[in-house]
């Protein structure tokens, strides 16, 4: 049985694309290069799982890379982030360092989790990364509690949730969206509609495949944005941060993408057509945006080899670094249950 | 301690009150959060005026959302805070169990250490007031097969006063069960009276025949059945575990290799509850002690029947406990 | 401290009022029985609460008989009702007799439930009346359940689901609805919105109060109607009963009223002041009815006078049956854990 | 049953298949209901192939809303219909946890005996896949803690195989657990194999020197151990519990009441855990057969660690039973 239909992507027809925003070389380069860089490290990963180098469960990011990279472009280092277990985009470009998350992947102690979380829990607190959940839907009452905490101290933070179309459906979606609303918390909500939760199509498990008109229901503010224009999503999440920043509540935010791989590395894909998959690739956010900004001159073939050196660089070098990194001890299995100190 | 401490006379949910007050005073990262916590006054009435003296924002009135609001409760105390969710009673809380295993008692291990979750979750337990099966089980013991959470039940004012406090020191989520039957309770409290570990259990009465183990309400049946043992000769030594996550067995097992017999009183059903595992702890540490078998007397395990004869024929009860260690004692 | 705002009855400007709605003397005494019945039912109760004959929780349902009473007229015998722990005059309206209700909580073996359920949890199969849930919105999944064994069966049946507005915050409601809606079930989502769950004022527990416009979220039929009305409630929910029976998917219904009593027994009803429950009471349900009904000459004080002592004769009866109704030996107590039988 | 039935070679995944698509033949009351159940495959590929000779109505996707379609499960059930629902994995249950504790455990019970509710919950367990703190634990030992609901663990191919069919004829709600590891297990079976008790444990290996009492993919190491341990001249007897709740406390006293010695096995966290109420039940039954205490070999109390070496630790191994039963016959 093949799918029904295939999805087409026109999903974005009546949603606002930024195309026409004009971009310095220099930052164009920076959204390039950073979604060159979660390609690649996506494409390696799946190697190292052929190889048994990493195990578990992998979600790959590969044609939703423009959401990840776009919206990092409007949080601050204060700022705060909750992703999902597909969370390996958000984690590079939140700059958690490759080799951190490769030895997490690695299951090795150098790992940004110790080895104790691998690919679907990346924790990092540094750069304010609260996972890494693998729980659908999990994540939101904590962006909640997180947005809270900076609320009542005072603090002119955001916190970004991540999370997919799928998690829509869950209860948690609800109650944190009014809640969110109802004490005007400094979320920020991005929905990663990938069209897609695991093998169940959006027009399978919602009513409404509209997402972002679920936010009139808490009233929250919301836009829908081509998850696959990578300028689109970052003027979109700089828009929103702005009002979030401002202390003017919650803001959902609808990224249109798709995913290019399977749902993870068991997935046979049953549920959908090869056609649908390439004609989306046709709208492969790297692809376009190059040959956008080759269009306007701002990139040449030579910049592109150098990025993809320097990105080869990078994941070579997150590679050594996980090879070479060190197994937890055994008798270390039980540390982190509970604290290891007492106090305030 | 001052050697003669004014002595004030309260109830168990002033005691609680009280902890929770002197908590948002001390440290002004604590806030209560909950159903019903603030213009209501608590649906227990243990909040009532908190609303009042610390404002909306530190008396947070919830929606219901149990989900949510117990993940903000995570969130918050990753966030900086020290937040004290209540939820009404332990029933609703499952509604955040995937909140509270999924996420409150794992973080800490998932990140390797980094986010620990200094979070406390209040809630009401227990059978008793005919208020049937969808708001009387005891899931204390349930819970505390979790590892990465602890989980206190105060039986005592003291324990209702001081426990709160060390809860909230805490680095990791504890839960904190209030059985619903003791907020009424009176006693006298040293008007200091303050925190409390809960590390130890407690034996809440000495004894050398038979140690009956138990903890929250069902402690003052062990009392009450021990004091009836004593008239006739048998002297019982009551532990109040206090703490049922981490299970501070040496106590206990200390106190059976004295008497070298127990009763594990448990307000929780029967088939694996808590007292199953003080049960085969006590197997397992103290075996060759044992002049009997340890018993178990527990919930029967049935939904919680709202009819009182039928209530009250479902829960441990003191007679009980005197029948069983008589039983234990000629065998 | 007292409640910020008053509350008025004013919530029902932009709604439907039915009070044109011709209709029968005979249908008319037939609502203002149904209705006096559970206004004077809840007294006894209360009383014998007071009493401690009966003990636990009693939520009583004075002031929104118009909405039980109203929608109950909508359904067929062979439609299914869930409905909440303050459901007392759901259980009247639905047929249960108020003698097995007052045995129940009585928690005698000849209780509607054998007093193992009390007032929070009346059951009847007769009726298929599925409870009396004390889970602030755990009935609203059983409801979609009903309504897809219907579906799936091919039976036009009508699942009637009642529940208040706190309920709508939790996010059993959430699901539930897109279920209904995404799977086109017959389920009649009956929101009373009395504008307070416990001491929380809607307000303070939905960032938009206008529930009847959650609806669009999932694309569910909706309306919301004078809940003080009993003939504009009869006429929405048979508008909407029509459009669930005919398949047409799920109906969101919402009707205003107020709770003129405390939440339960415990309830010191701080959170809102006697101003306010007096303003509401001018639009008490009854006594506008009774008043319509005078005004057009439909009911004499000699029908009401009737009416009263054939509702006091039941409810005595009620109780002389509740107090001549046995005790379940505690033998039994272990019954109905497990079903006893086994088979098809 | 034949006298030579003809065997056929399957896995674990395509017996549970073949049961599935059985019921479904059988019973027209019968779906299968749950996340990617239809297009996807299922999770595991369990219900693979299924959509295509069914249709969608009878395997039906859903959305990811746990707690409504297992509610929605329990209501098709009053409703008439055999509802088979399928929850991905352990964790993920706990977001249905007040539909099964509240609703579906307590129905038949708050409605004297009115309201039976004829549902199956099928979901996977276990760890060791590396699938870290949110896919990993092992929670059926804690659901049978529940009364009102029945618990089965099917280990065996003949298991996977048989006991849907009587768990669907059972009026009330059973929650079946498949460890996840054991999808992949090859086997034969009987071409007509058909439905099987859920009441008694079985001694999968008859022994008489100590008594190894275990359940679900631990069957197999214990199994690995007896037979490492025969070699040494220690002859275990290995009882496959089945279904942990009701508890068949008849065949696991008998055993031990022969050999005198029980170590239990059990992939849960060791606290409040199934093999505690088994230690318990034995203590009570079969307290003065018993030559040592008890033992039990559960899983760490963490949460599951991502990494390989760390899991592997954390879960129980043939070799800590072959060390464990060895110094307990040398003791
Ligand atoms: C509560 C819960 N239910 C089910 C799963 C299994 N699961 C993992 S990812 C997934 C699909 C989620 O889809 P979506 O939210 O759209 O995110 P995407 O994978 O498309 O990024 C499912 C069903 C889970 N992890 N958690
Ligand atoms: C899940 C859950 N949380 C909390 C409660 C306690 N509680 C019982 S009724 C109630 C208020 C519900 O309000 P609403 O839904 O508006 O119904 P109303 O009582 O107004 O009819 C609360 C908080 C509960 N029974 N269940
Ligand atoms: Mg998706
Ligand atoms: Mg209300």
């Amino acid at each position: 049985m093949s799918p029904e239909t295939i999805i087409k992507p026109t999903n974005t027809e009546t949603i606002s694309s930024q195309r026409i925003v004009s971009i310095s070389r220099e930052r164009a380069l920076h959204l390039l290069y950073q979604m060159i860089r979660i390609r690649r490290f996506e494409a390696k990963s799946a190697e190292l799982y052929g190889a048994m180098k990493i195990r578990g469960f992998l979600h790959l990011y590969d044609g939703e890379e423009a959401v990840a990279v776009g919206v990092m472009e409007a949080l601050r280092p204060e700022d705060a982030v909750v992703a999902t277990y597909r969370e390996h985009g958000h984690a590079l470009a939140r700059g958690i360092p490759a080799s951190a998350i490769m030895a997490e992947m690695y299951g090795k102690q150098e790992g940004c989790s110790r080895g104790r979380g691998g690919s679907m829990h990346l924790f990092d607190a540094k750069t304010r990364f609260y996972g890494g959940n693998a729980i659908v839907g999990g994540g939101l009452p904590l962006a909640v509690g997180l947005a809270l905490a900076d609320k009542m101290q005072g603090k002119r933070r955001v916190t970004c949730c991540f999370f997919g179309d799928g998690a829509v459906a869950e209860g948690e979606f609800h109650e944190s969206m009014n809640l969110a609303a109802l004490w005007q918390l400094p979320v920020l909500f991005i929905c990663e509609n990938n069209l897609y939760a695991m093998g169940t199509a959006l027009r399978l498990s919602q009513s409404v495949t509209d997402l972002a008109k679920k936010a009139a229901g808490y009233a929250v503010a919301a836009e829908a944005v081509d998850g696959m224009d990578v300028l689109a999503v970052e003027v979109a999440a700089k828009k929103a941060a702005e009002i979030v920043r401002a202390g003017e509540g919650p803001y959902f935010l609808e990224c249109r993408t798709y995913r290019f791989r399977g749902h993870s590395a068991f997935d046979t894909e049953l549920y959908r057509t090869k056609a649908e998959v390439e004609e989306w690739k046709e709208r492969d956010p790297i692809k376009t945006f190059i040959e956008h900004l080759k269009n306007q001159g701002l990139v040449s073939e030579m910049d592109l080899n150098e990025l993809e050196r320097k990105v080869a660089d990078e994941i070579k070098e997150a590679v050594d670094f996980a090879e070479a990194g060190t197994w937890e001890p055994v008798e270390d299995l039980t540390r982190f249950v509970y604290s290891e100190w007492r106090g305030v | 301690m001052k050697e003669n401490p004014q002595m004030i006379r309260l109830t168990y949910r002033e005691a609680v009150r009280e902890a929770i007050r002197e908590a948002l005073r001390k440290d002004d990262r604590v806030f209560l959060m909950g159903e019903d916590v603030g213009r209501y006054g608590g649906c227990f009435a243990v909040s009532k005026g908190l609303l009042q003296e610390f404002g909306p924002e530190r008396i947070r009135d919830t929606p219901l959302s149990e989900s949510a609001f117990v993940g903000a409760g995570i969130g918050a105390a990753m966030g900086g805070m020290r937040p004290i969710v209540e939820i009404m009673t332990v029933n609703f809380s499952l509604l955040a169990a995937d909140q509270i295993l999924n996420n409150a008692a794992t973080i800490l291990h998932m990140s390797g250490g980094q986010f620990n979750i200094p979070l406390v979750i209040r809630m009401a337990t227990g059978g008793g007031r005919q208020v049937a099966a969808q708001h009387s089980h005891s899931l204390e013991g349930w819970y505390a097969h979790i590892p990465g959470i602890k989980v206190l039940t105060p039986a005592t004012l003291e324990d209702a006063r001081g426990m709160l406090w060390t809860a909230l020191e805490d680095p990791d989520p504890v839960l904190i069960f209030e059985n619903s039957n003791l907020y009424n309770m009176e006693g006298q409290l040293p008007a200091d009276a303050g925190p409390v570990d809960i590390d130890r259990a407690r034996v809440r009465r000495p004894g050398s025949d038979v140690t009956i183990i138990t903890y929250s309400a069902s402690l003052f049946k062990a009392l009450d059945a021990a004091e009836i043992l004593a008239r006739e000769g048998i002297d019982a030594e009551v532990i109040d575990l206090r703490t049922l996550r981490p299970l501070d067995q040496e106590t206990f097992l200390a106190s059976v290799t004295k008497t070298h017999r127990a009763v594990i009183v448990d307000e929780g059903w029967r088939s694996g509850s808590i007292s199953a595992e003080i049960a085969a702890r006590i197997m397992e540490g103290a075996f060759y002690e044992l002049d009997a078998p340890v018993e178990r007397i527990c919930s029967v395990e049935v939904p919680m029947p709202y009819a009182k004869h039928l209530e009250q024929a479902a829960l441990p009860q003191t007679e009980t406990i005197v029948t069983t260690i008589k039983r234990m004692m000629h065998s």
